[in-house]
């Protein structure tokens, strides 16, 4: 059994993968689910030039934030940049380039990506600027807008259990982004707060089988709350 | 003068019916969840990836893997469900979700909605509302009716860059209901104290009997 | 609470649904993970000219065979005949339409439908007769043939255990193309072996969401073996 | 003279690579898992929903709810995890599994496989096998190499309806092992007791050296 899919670090887990110039899917939704340790890694790795497809790029200084403060992020693939301000003023200022897609429209082209489907019509984005220079169809009355699937050089991606063949199981709504970018990286490599042994996860549970995993590694995480919001106990 | 936040956000209440699966936006239409009426039992969508979303959280009980679209913790009821991002926008794509209840920058009088940003100012990023408008059975839009400088928001043409093309359905203001139709837009209702002639006043859009 | 999805008969489930010439998705493999209660009803309440995409027919006499039998089906979407004796027959003989799908493309097909999708690309069929007639388009140098997604007027599921609001769980491989189907009919129809109490599913183990059902009804299912294959214990 | 069912399988499983994710077609493909060689851990996926198939149950053990795609019955292992025929093919179309090995009924000096019906005759349908040839990362072919009439299945170009163009890498037959290359088809390995002329006079296929 010389082959594994279990690694002791994220710098190990990404030993041989990384290049300037890449493209790299990153699960995670706001700082929900977003893979911390890779992240750490990819800054400690100073690969530069890199396009990500990420539904956010973090906050100002955590998560995907920390790729912004280092500049290694040439072109952004996001739904939202909402309250981050370095994203918004690197953005506005041109450094850096952000192709928007629809949340749902990124979604599924990390699915179609993963799928083998290159492209796939929807409604989403017809009569907006999403659709400008995009492929149109009539189906059954309704216009409809051609988008690609997304096929990336890396996928990183944070889960809460795996197993040593890379089954998944995610928590809550920290799954998210992350089976869909998983599936849609040339090599997918997946950082979780426990590695249990094998046959300890129902066969019947597991949210991504391990045929799209090819890296593991384990590690203690932040997951740092973005909106803490609550309500009284009644008296 | 008209409704305040929570009297449009009771009126958006109104519009939703016994078994209903919703999707509630950020700001104004979350507080929606406050006002749904006695025996109208609605399941709320949040677009990061669940079905029957749960009130906040008691302090000391935030869970970071427990989140809404508006990354504010949450909790989760008897009947939730959590799935991936790429199941969530298919079911709201596919048309399963009954409604979306949306705020708005702008409204046209041919239901276009604008929402997402104002060039060169503000790059907010259209999230999962492109999605929302293009796939859900019906979209009900909760706004003030006119902007900060007293300027209308709804128009006989969007001037900001648009969310969707003819999807909004109803469009509920601090001064009325109204409805998109042939020709333009047709008064529904209006808020309390609020004269046909003042809201007349306050809209750019066509009004059609 | 006037609102309920739970129904107490399969023929209860179905009343009101069904109209002649009507289009059904049906869920299952083989004989596994057959929506049985409801496949009954359907004979009983002579329905007919019924066009059915299901990836099988049954087998002479069981599950979807019996339509056969009543010559309720007018045409089927699938991509297995296999050994069903009376499904070749009555498509060699010209009595009943046959729509060969490959069976990756049914099931991307039923997902489609049910997600919005219209129509997708896929490389499956390109240079077969699956491709005769249908668009096709270059995507990266390679040649891909576009699908339609397919949204049915009624869809008939077998699921394991469905909680009241329709949370659906499937069990092994009995889970097929169970949740597929679901999403694609206009009304979506489940029996399940067990109705569970609302809250008794973990959340992250719900396979299919109750968005997707519409009613549901629990009862005994017969789950006969197709190939039974075995082997020996060793002394 | 040349091979058996079972020293066919048995060269086919000497395909098969440490860490590897599989799919094994019916008939001949099946017996493939019988010789895998030792050290070579791959994981079998079956296309009806499941990673990790295990071998045939106990009598007294069968559960009609876990079968192959050949509808036997099968038990899981600790690696096992389910999922729905859209996943299953998702992964298969998309390039996730290392190797197919296939039937055939024919097989071209181009790579074209025909398996799945002879027109007014058997229909069988293409069940998974269109998807498995155009996603998966290589596809071997294992039948006999000519057919009972001793007319070789080893063409110039298929005469029945095709599963796939151009999509067979090697084909293994009871006579040697032939690889797909530029212009035809080249002799990899004889079979035990087979000589280049006899496989020469069984293939009607170019071969090239």
């Amino acid at each position: 059994m010389g082959f594994t899919k279990v690694y002791n670090s994220a710098g190990e887990a990404l030993d041989g993968l990384l290049f300037d110039g890449m493209t790299i899917a990153a699960g995670g939704f706001g700082l929900c689910g977003i893979p911390e340790l890779l992240i750490d890694a990819l800054v400690a790795s100073k690969v530069k030039n890199l396009t990500i497809a990420s539904n956010n790029c973090g906050v100002d200084g955590f998560g995907l934030g920390k790729l912004l403060d280092t500049k290694q992020i040439k072109k952004m693939i996001s739904s939202y940049v909402g309250e981050n301000a370095e994203f918004m003023r690197q953005y506005l200022s041109g450094e850096l380039e952000l192709e928007f897609n629809p949340q749902g429209t990124l979604a599924e082209r990390m699915r179609a990506g993963g799928a083998g489907i290159p492209g796939f019509y929807t409604a989403t984005g017809v009569g907006t600027v999403i659709a400008d220079g995009k492929e149109t169809k009539i189906f059954n009355g309704r216009e409809y807008v051609l988008e690609t699937g997304l096929v990336m050089d890396l996928s990183i991606v944070k889960a809460w259990k795996a197993d040593p063949s890379g089954n998944l199981v995610f928590r809550k709504t920290a799954r998210n982004f992350n089976p869909p970018a998983a599936t849609c990286g040339k090599v997918c490599v997946v950082e979780v707060e426990e590695i249990v042994p094998l046959g300890s996860l129902d066969p019947d549970h597991i949210h991504l089988p391990g045929i799209y995993v090819h890296r593991i590694i384990q590690g203690e995480h932040e997951k740092r709350i973005e909106q803490r919001t609550t309500r009284k106990r009644e008296a | 003068m008209g409704w305040d936040r929570n009297q449009m956000a009771a009126r958006a209440a109104q519009e939703l019916q016994d078994g209903w699966y919703v999707n509630l936006g950020i700001g104004i239409p979350t507080l929606v969840v406050n006002y749904i009426p006695e025996g109208v039992n609605v399941t709320l969508q949040s677009e990061n990836g669940m079905l029957g979303m749960g009130p906040f959280p008691y302090e000391g009980e935030e869970d970071p893997d427990l989140i809404n679209a508006g990354k504010q913790t949450i909790t989760e009821l008897p009947q939730t469900a959590y799935f991936d991002s790429a199941q969530s926008f298919a079911m709201i794509r596919g048309g399963k979700i009954a409604m979306a209840i949306l705020g708005a920058m702008e409204v046209s009088e041919s239901g276009d909605l604008a929402n997402w940003m104002i060039p060169g100012k503000l790059v907010k990023g259209m999230g999962g509302a492109m999605d929302l408008v293009a796939g859900v059975g019906r979209v009900v839009v909760v706004m003030d009716h006119t902007n900060k400088a007293g300027e209308s928001k709804v128009l006989k043409a969007c001037t900001l860059p648009l969310t969707g093309r003819s999807v909004v359905n109803r469009i509920i203001t601090n001064m009325g209901v109204l409805d998109v139709v042939e020709g333009g837009l047709k008064l529904v209702e209006l808020a309390d104290g609020v004269t046909e002639a003042e809201l007349r006043a306050a809209t750019e859009a066509t009004l059609v009997n």
